[in-house]
């Protein structure tokens, strides 16, 4: 098998995740796909750090959870005072700027 | 064997046995997760297509990756986003019928698109060339290969990311904090506010339903000692439901009698 | 010849062989663990417990097993069926995978092979345990959740709150280990501890692992994900036989996991008590698992002795205790422990050391003392100042009465 | 050069009084004209002892100097806050503190029912700081500053009962006229550093006659703009008529002894400046004929007292204009017109201000008549100021007015007969209108209603007047008797010593002829208005008719400058309007209208700004695409 087919997956993984960010309503469910598209490229930093033959890669993978931990901390605070707010968990619903 | 397929750019048998097997379940999940109409479902769905890439790191030699997406990933991030699906209450099915004119088709265009370049861009850019791998890089231990580069190389960045840590732990606890303008009343409290009441009949407690009726069942009222009956010792989800019967018919004959 | 070059050669057959063994060793420890903790919290209860099936009632465990199985399985109307279902499966398929990479004995010999009982050793063995329980929270959730009722939904929510919360400070208690023996795998780290067990060299961490593990799993006297009076039983309310069964399985697996785990880490694995080493070669070695065992046990006796000695916590003590107290405390202690880590590895003298040791401890003392002296200040203030006059006479409170005798 | 420190408080003193009654408001209502005149008074002390102390000097040791701070130093431009005390300086500061207290001493009784006298007087200690800041600094840019600031103490005494829309019309145009004559200083300021690097007058003096006859002559035609709008003169006098708005002591003060003469100081202190180019010299002459004939024509068609003595101001300031324009000999003569005219002019404008205060405010001259019974000493005080300006000998004015003409004769050629002519003419005229100023008011029968009860004035306010009425019968006297004002300004103004031109004719004809039209002008007034009709007649000459409307300079410059102002203004409008804001808010209507359809993109749905972005992740791959092919 050839590696880059991690690369492949990789990309179709990424490209669902972002087709779910453009099309799901509920905001969960945006963030848990914005989750995926950073598990996506994840993958492919581990698949090049092996292709490369140094550690960069994982490092670089590593970083991303961390910083995907904090995106979410902070993301579902949000989510949650919205939703205590407006009662909605909808992306939709907070469109109020456009007025 | 490894390192001869490895520096052909293929990999041995299992691994591609455990690709083959897993991938298109990914595939499958991630493809799930964004049709399925619960939010639950998509979650697990997501918590599987990551354990499925946990095992994919293993496979190429991130063992420590492995391990922590599982426990970072699935573990904390996937069991946080339940946690508040669940706190919010938001496990009804969502629609997923397309209320923005031409959103749908156009991302999924789009999404043809880039998935279409990407894969084409990376098998020029790829396909057979060869992998180094990691079997010198992770010589002296993957675990202590990566410490070793984040805390020389990326020592700035690991220090930046360790304050960006504290600045969402913050942050997430100012949003979701909500200023409590008197102290939560306890037990305590309570039981002092009732006996503080003007009247102390209510210092005792609501009576229980059924006690000294004719019926032991938490729809009949209770009888205060005149034999009326008390509708305050029902539940207040039964009188929601509507399960409640009228109180009167469980009023002591005696009494009636005596109206009589 | 470490552990891992020494299974990594063991044969396919043998490693399923050893796979079925850890199996069957959990499940019967199992049926032995719920009967020792009937009869055991019976006789601190001045009872006699199960004493009708087999001697001593020793299958009774076995007998309730097959009445559960047996029964009528029950799936509620409002529940989510696939993950009604998936959810035990989980909770027990995860419970199995922490014993993977504990070291039950020394090197031994098995159908003729030399090799060790512990399925796989992994350079990040420990940490290897903990996605496996925190995979395992997932059963409890989704159980909680797919059951469609308000109870299980409260109590799944509970215990996934407490367990992501003590797995926290479990993880930060495992860290003073890591740095001490250099390494995350469990074998290595049992191998460490053959001069000095972690216990005693890290006992603030075993303390802290020791409350955390009870509350890890949902054991008394933290067992507020179940707690009978609250929540009628937890997030398992609406399962009945099989799938209850399952989960009563998962629980008693991690108890014993845990304690196989603090066996490895703190108490030195399957080494014999110090002065007894001569023991480890005793039946071509196999009279480690003796050892190993009788911890485990130990540990467990310790679960039961405290779910038949202390009361129930409120939830917000609970949580509190974990976030306030565990792990700040876990916090300063790895400081300490990785200055005195680096001190050894500087090679810093024994007295340098203690003086150091002795310096932290007073300067630990001196902040309690101080903390709880502003505590109980803080505190008379807030008696003193917080009385409102009733707005009509009433009999004085007891505690106001004795402050006004008093002074 | 003698270096003083004590010069500064001339001007400080009535500064900070002025200061101290503007801020302190109501509170200083009892004491603030005590302060003001005190502060005034006090003033003049330290003028009387700077006097006395030049006086002791000799040579050049009498002008003194202070340089109080360095003002402004950009570059090479250096320019220092500093006071210089000249022979000039002090003839000027001793006429400004001393009228200026008189007036000050007068406006007590005069203004005693005015609910804002404070006020009144606080302007008042303004005006003298600035008017003796004009004539103390060193430098053209100081004078400036003293300029703009007797310029804003007119303005707000011109309109100070500006309740009345008719006042404060007044005051704004008082300040537009003068707005002009600025422009011309500040400009002449500018050529002056272009082309010396200096604008004190030291160093513009000392670099004169090495510069362009060009430069001087712009230079010199600017101050002599300046001039003419500070002192009234063609073709910017139209606002001094109006400016009879504001109280009488005002008139006298401001608009009669000092500001009015500042012109005149101005151009006898650039004096270095009009020698050096003849060109200017002309223009000023011109200005100064013109002026004297124009004022003295209008004079004999007012009926409004005051804007009859305005107008006969305007006419003796174009004489003294007119004598600074004769070179070097001329601008003693002008300096000691002024001082005498200073005397009288404030006598009879406070005369005339006794007049008003005894006639319930009436100004209009038809309305008197034979006031002389019952107010005695204003009709003496009054009548001395005649005496004085007509020139009749030995009154002031004779000895003043009288070289003037002479030196205007001995101009030489046809200028010579020409201005002498125009001046000879003037006192003529002076004559006719003054003496119909006195019958009309004093003489001939009572015109005024019942209502009216004249009386005569409170000592307060005919003490003054005594006082001027003394310094326009002895000034002339004490000023040309031995050449003494010729001799103590010559360091200043004639320190070459240039003496007067070639004499047409015997100072003793000049002067015997300028009786003779004096005379003349006074018999035909007196004959003329024997009887006074108390309306004024419609059935007039056009000379008349023209005479009252100023020579139609109103409706000239209405005319001329007003109309296409105005036209050009509202052109600059339209074109503003329609070119320059058209284009802005064509810019803006097209940014709005694409901003409209842009903002269609806006849904303000966080998934179709997601969708965008995706859009641009694809048309990044693809560009990377197309150019790893």
């Amino acid at each position: 098998m050839d590696i880059s087919n991690y690369l492949f997956l990789s990309a179709i993984l990424f490209t669902i995740g972002a087709v779910g960010v453009v099309v799901r309503r509920n905001a969960i469910v945006v963030f848990m796909c914005i989750e995926l598209m950073l598990n996506a490229t994840n993958l492919a930093f581990v698949t090049f750090a092996r292709i490369n033959g140094n550690l960069d890669g994982q490092v670089a993978s590593f970083f991303t959870m961390v910083v995907a931990a904090c995106e979410v901390v902070v993301g579902l605070a949000i989510i949650v005072t919205m939703f205590r707010s407006r009662r909605s968990a909808s992306v939709d619903d907070a469109s109020l700027l456009k007025r | 064997m490894l390192s001869l397929a490895l520096h052909s750019g293929t990999t041995a048998t299992p691994e591609a046995v455990q690709f083959w097997f897993l991938a298109p379940l990914a595939v499958l999940a991630a493809l799930g997760m964004l049709l399925v109409k619960k939010a639950v479902h998509s979650a697990l769905l997501l918590a599987w297509v990551m354990v499925s890439l946990a095992f994919f790191y293993i496979a190429q030699d991130a063992l420590f990756l492995g391990i922590v997406q599982i426990v970072v990933y699935t573990g904390a991030v996937m069991m946080l986003f339940l946690f508040i699906l669940m706190l919010v209450g938001v496990d009804s099915s969502d629609s997923l019928v397309e209320t923005i004119k031409g959103q749908r088709g156009a991302a999924i265009a789009a999404a043809l698109g880039v998935g279409g370049l990407l894969t084409s861009l990376i098998a020029r850019a790829v396909q057979g060339v060869p992998a180094v791998g990691l079997k010198d890089a992770n010589n002296g231990g993957n675990v202590q290969g990566l410490a070793s580069e984040l805390f020389t190389k990326y020592v700035w960045a690991f220090e930046v990311v360790s304050a960006l840590l504290i600045t969402a732990a913050l942050g997430a606890m100012v949003l979701a904090h909500s200023q409590k303008i008197k102290s939560k009343t306890a037990q305590r409290d309570l039981s002092i506010a009732r006996f503080r009441k003007d009247s102390l009949g209510a210092s005792a407690g609501l009576p229980a339903p059924g006690v000294f009726a004719r019926h032991n069942a938490v729809d009949v009222p209770a009888l205060l000692p005149d034999g009326s009956p008390a509708p305050s010792s029902i539940s207040a989800t039964l009188k929601a439901r509507g399960d409640m019967l009228d109180s009167k018919i469980f009023e002591l004959e005696a009494k009636e009698e005596e109206e009589n | 010849m470490n552990f891992a070059d020494l299974l990594g050669n063991d044969p396919g057959w043998l490693t399923t062989v050893k796979a079925f063994l850890v199996f069957a060793l959990c499940v019967l420890l199992t049926l032995l663990a719920i009967w020792s903790e009937r009869r055991i919290v019976a006789r601190m209860q001045m009872r006699l417990g199960p004493n009708r099936v087999g001697p001593f009632g020793l299958v009774q465990g076995l007998a309730d097993g097959v009445k559960l199985a047996l029964k009528e399985d029950l799936i509620p109307k409002a529940a989510d069926k696939i993950v009604f279902i998936i959810a035990p499966i989980i909770s027990v398929s995860t419970c199995f995978l922490s014993f993977a990479v504990i070291p039950m004995t020394g090197k031994v010999s098995l159908f003729g092979h030399k090799t060790a009982m512990q399925l796989t050793d992994m350079p990040v063995g420990v940490l290897f345990i903990l996605a496996a329980a925190s995979v395992g929270v997932y059963g409890i959730v989704l159980a909680g959740w797919s059951s469609g009722s308000t109870y299980p939904l409260l109590g799944g929510l509970r215990s996934s709150a407490q367990v992501i919360s003590y797995e926290v400070a479990m993880g930060l208690s495992l860290v003073a280990v890591f740095i001490r023996s250099g390494s995350m795998s469990t074998s290595e780290i049992v191998a460490q501890q053959h001069s000095l067990w972690y216990a005693v060299a890290l006992f603030p961490s075993f303390v802290i692992y020791l409350i955390s593990m009870v509350g890890e799993t949902n054991r008394a006297p933290f067992d507020l994900a179940e707690a009978e009076g609250e929540l009628v039983g937890g997030f398992h309310t609406e399962y009945s036989s099989l799938k209850f069964a399952l989960f009563f399985l998962a629980e008693y697996v991690n108890i014993i996991g845990v304690s196989a785990l603090a066996t490895t880490l703190f108490l030195g694995g399957y080494h014999a008590l110090p002065g007894l080493t001569f023991t480890e070669n005793w039946l071509g070695g196999w009279f480690t698992m003796i050892w190993f065992m009788a911890k485990v046990i130990a540990f467990f006796f310790i679960f039961v002795w405290l779910r038949g000695t202390l009361p129930r916590l409120r939830y917000d003590q609970f949580m509190k205790f974990g976030w306030k107290v565990l792990i700040p405390a876990s916090l300063f202690w790895i400081m300490v422990a990785s200055s005195f880590r680096l001190m050894s590895q500087r090679g810093a003298s024994k007295s340098v050391v203690i003086a150091a040791a002795i310096g932290v401890v007073i300067i630990l003392l001196a902040a309690i003392t101080l903390f709880d002296r502003s505590k109980e200040k803080s505190e008379e203030r807030e008696a003193l100042g917080d009385v409102a006059p009733p707005s009509f006479p009433v009999p004085q409170i007891p505690s106001q009465r004795a402050e006004q005798l008093h002074g | 050069m003698t270096t003083s420190t004590h010069l500064v408080y001339l001007i400080a003193l009535p500064l900070v009084s002025a200061a101290i009654l503007l801020l302190l408001g109501r509170i200083a209502d009892k004491w603030g004209h005590i302060l003001a005149t005190l502060v005034s008074a006090s003033a003049f002390a330290i003028g009387v002892s700077e006097f006395f102390a030049m006086k002791s000097r000799h040579g050049d040791a009498r002008a003194a100097t202070q340089t109080i701070f360095s003002w402004i130093s950009v570059g090479s431009f250096k320019v220092d806050a500093a006071l210089l005390l000249d022979q000039l300086s002090i003839s000027f500061v001793l006429l400004i503190t001393g009228v200026g207290t008189l007036i000050h001493i007068y406006s007590i009784a005069y203004m005693s029912h005015d609910r804002d006298r404070r006020r009144f007087f606080a302007y008042l200690n303004l005006f003298i700081a600035a008017m003796l800041l004009l004539v103390l600094g060193n430098s053209y840019l100081n004078l400036y500053v003293g300029w703009e600031g007797v310029g804003l103490a007119s303005y707000l005494l011109i309109g100070f009962w500006n309740q009345k829309p008719a006042y404060a019309t007044a005051a704004k145009k008082a300040f537009v006229a003068n707005r002009v004559g600025d422009v011309g200083l500040s400009l002449a300021i500018m050529i002056a550093f272009a082309q010396f690097g200096t604008v004190t007058f030291a160093g513009v003096k000392a670099g004169a006659p090495h510069a362009s006859s060009a430069a001087l002559t712009a230079i010199g035609a600017m101050l002599l703009l300046a001039a003419a709008g500070k002192s009234a003169q063609f073709p910017l006098q139209s606002w001094l008529g109006d400016a009879m708005a504001g109280p009488t002591p005002v008139s006298a003060l401001i608009h009669a002894a000092t500001m009015v003469t500042a012109g005149v100081y101005l151009i006898t202190r650039s004096n270095f400046i009009f020698d050096a180019s003849s060109t200017a010299r002309l223009l000023v002459v011109i200005v100064g004929a013109i002026t004297l004939l124009f004022g003295a024509i209008v004079g004999t068609a007012k009926d409004d007292i005051k804007k009859a003595l305005a107008a006969s101001t305007m006419s003796q300031i174009g004489y003294m204009i007119l004598a600074t324009g004769l070179g070097p000999v001329g601008y003693a003569f002008a300096i000691m017109h002024l001082l005498t005219h200073g005397f009288f002019k404030a006598g009879m404008f406070l005369g005339a201000g006794s007049v008003m205060h005894g006639m319930d405010d009436e100004v209009n001259m038809r309305k008197y008549g034979g006031l002389a019974k019952f107010m005695p000493i204003t009709t003496i005080t009054f009548g001395l100021g005649y005496l004085a300006i007509i020139g009749v000998p030995p009154f002031a004015g004779f000895y003043s007015k009288d070289k003037i003409i002479e030196t205007a004769f001995n101009a030489g050629g046809t200028k010579g007969i020409l201005l002498g002519g125009a001046a000879l003419l003037g006192a003529a005229i002076t004559a006719f209108y003054m003496t119909r100023v006195v019958v009309l008011t004093f003489a001939g029968s009572k015109r005024w209603d019942e209502k009216a009860h004249p009386h005569e004035s409170p000592v307060l306010m005919w003490l003054p007047m005594a006082i001027l009425a003394i310094g326009s019968v002895a000034s002339g006297f004490l000023l040309a008797s031995g050449s003494a004002m010729v001799n103590w300004l010559a360091p200043v103004v004639n320190a070459s010593g240039v003496e007067g031109g070639k004499e047409l004719m015997k100072p003793i004809v000049v002067s015997l002829l300028a009786l003779g039209v004096v005379v003349v002008g006074v018999a035909f007034a007196v004959i003329k208005y024997r009887t006074v009709p108390s309306v004024a007649p419609e059935d007039v000459s056009i000379f008349t008719k023209a005479a009252r409307k100023d020579l139609y300079q109103d409706s000239l410059n209405e005319a001329l400058l007003m109309r296409p102002g105005q036209k050009l203004t509202s052109g600059l409008v339209y074109t503003d309007d329609t070119l320059v804001d058209g284009a802005v808010r064509s810019v803006g209507f097209t940014l709005a209208t694409v901003s409209g359809w842009v903002r269609k993109l806006q849904n303000g749905y966080v998934r179709t700004y997601a969708l965008v972005m995706l859009i641009g992740l694809l048309a990044l791959i693809a560009t990377i695409w197309m150019v790893t092919l």
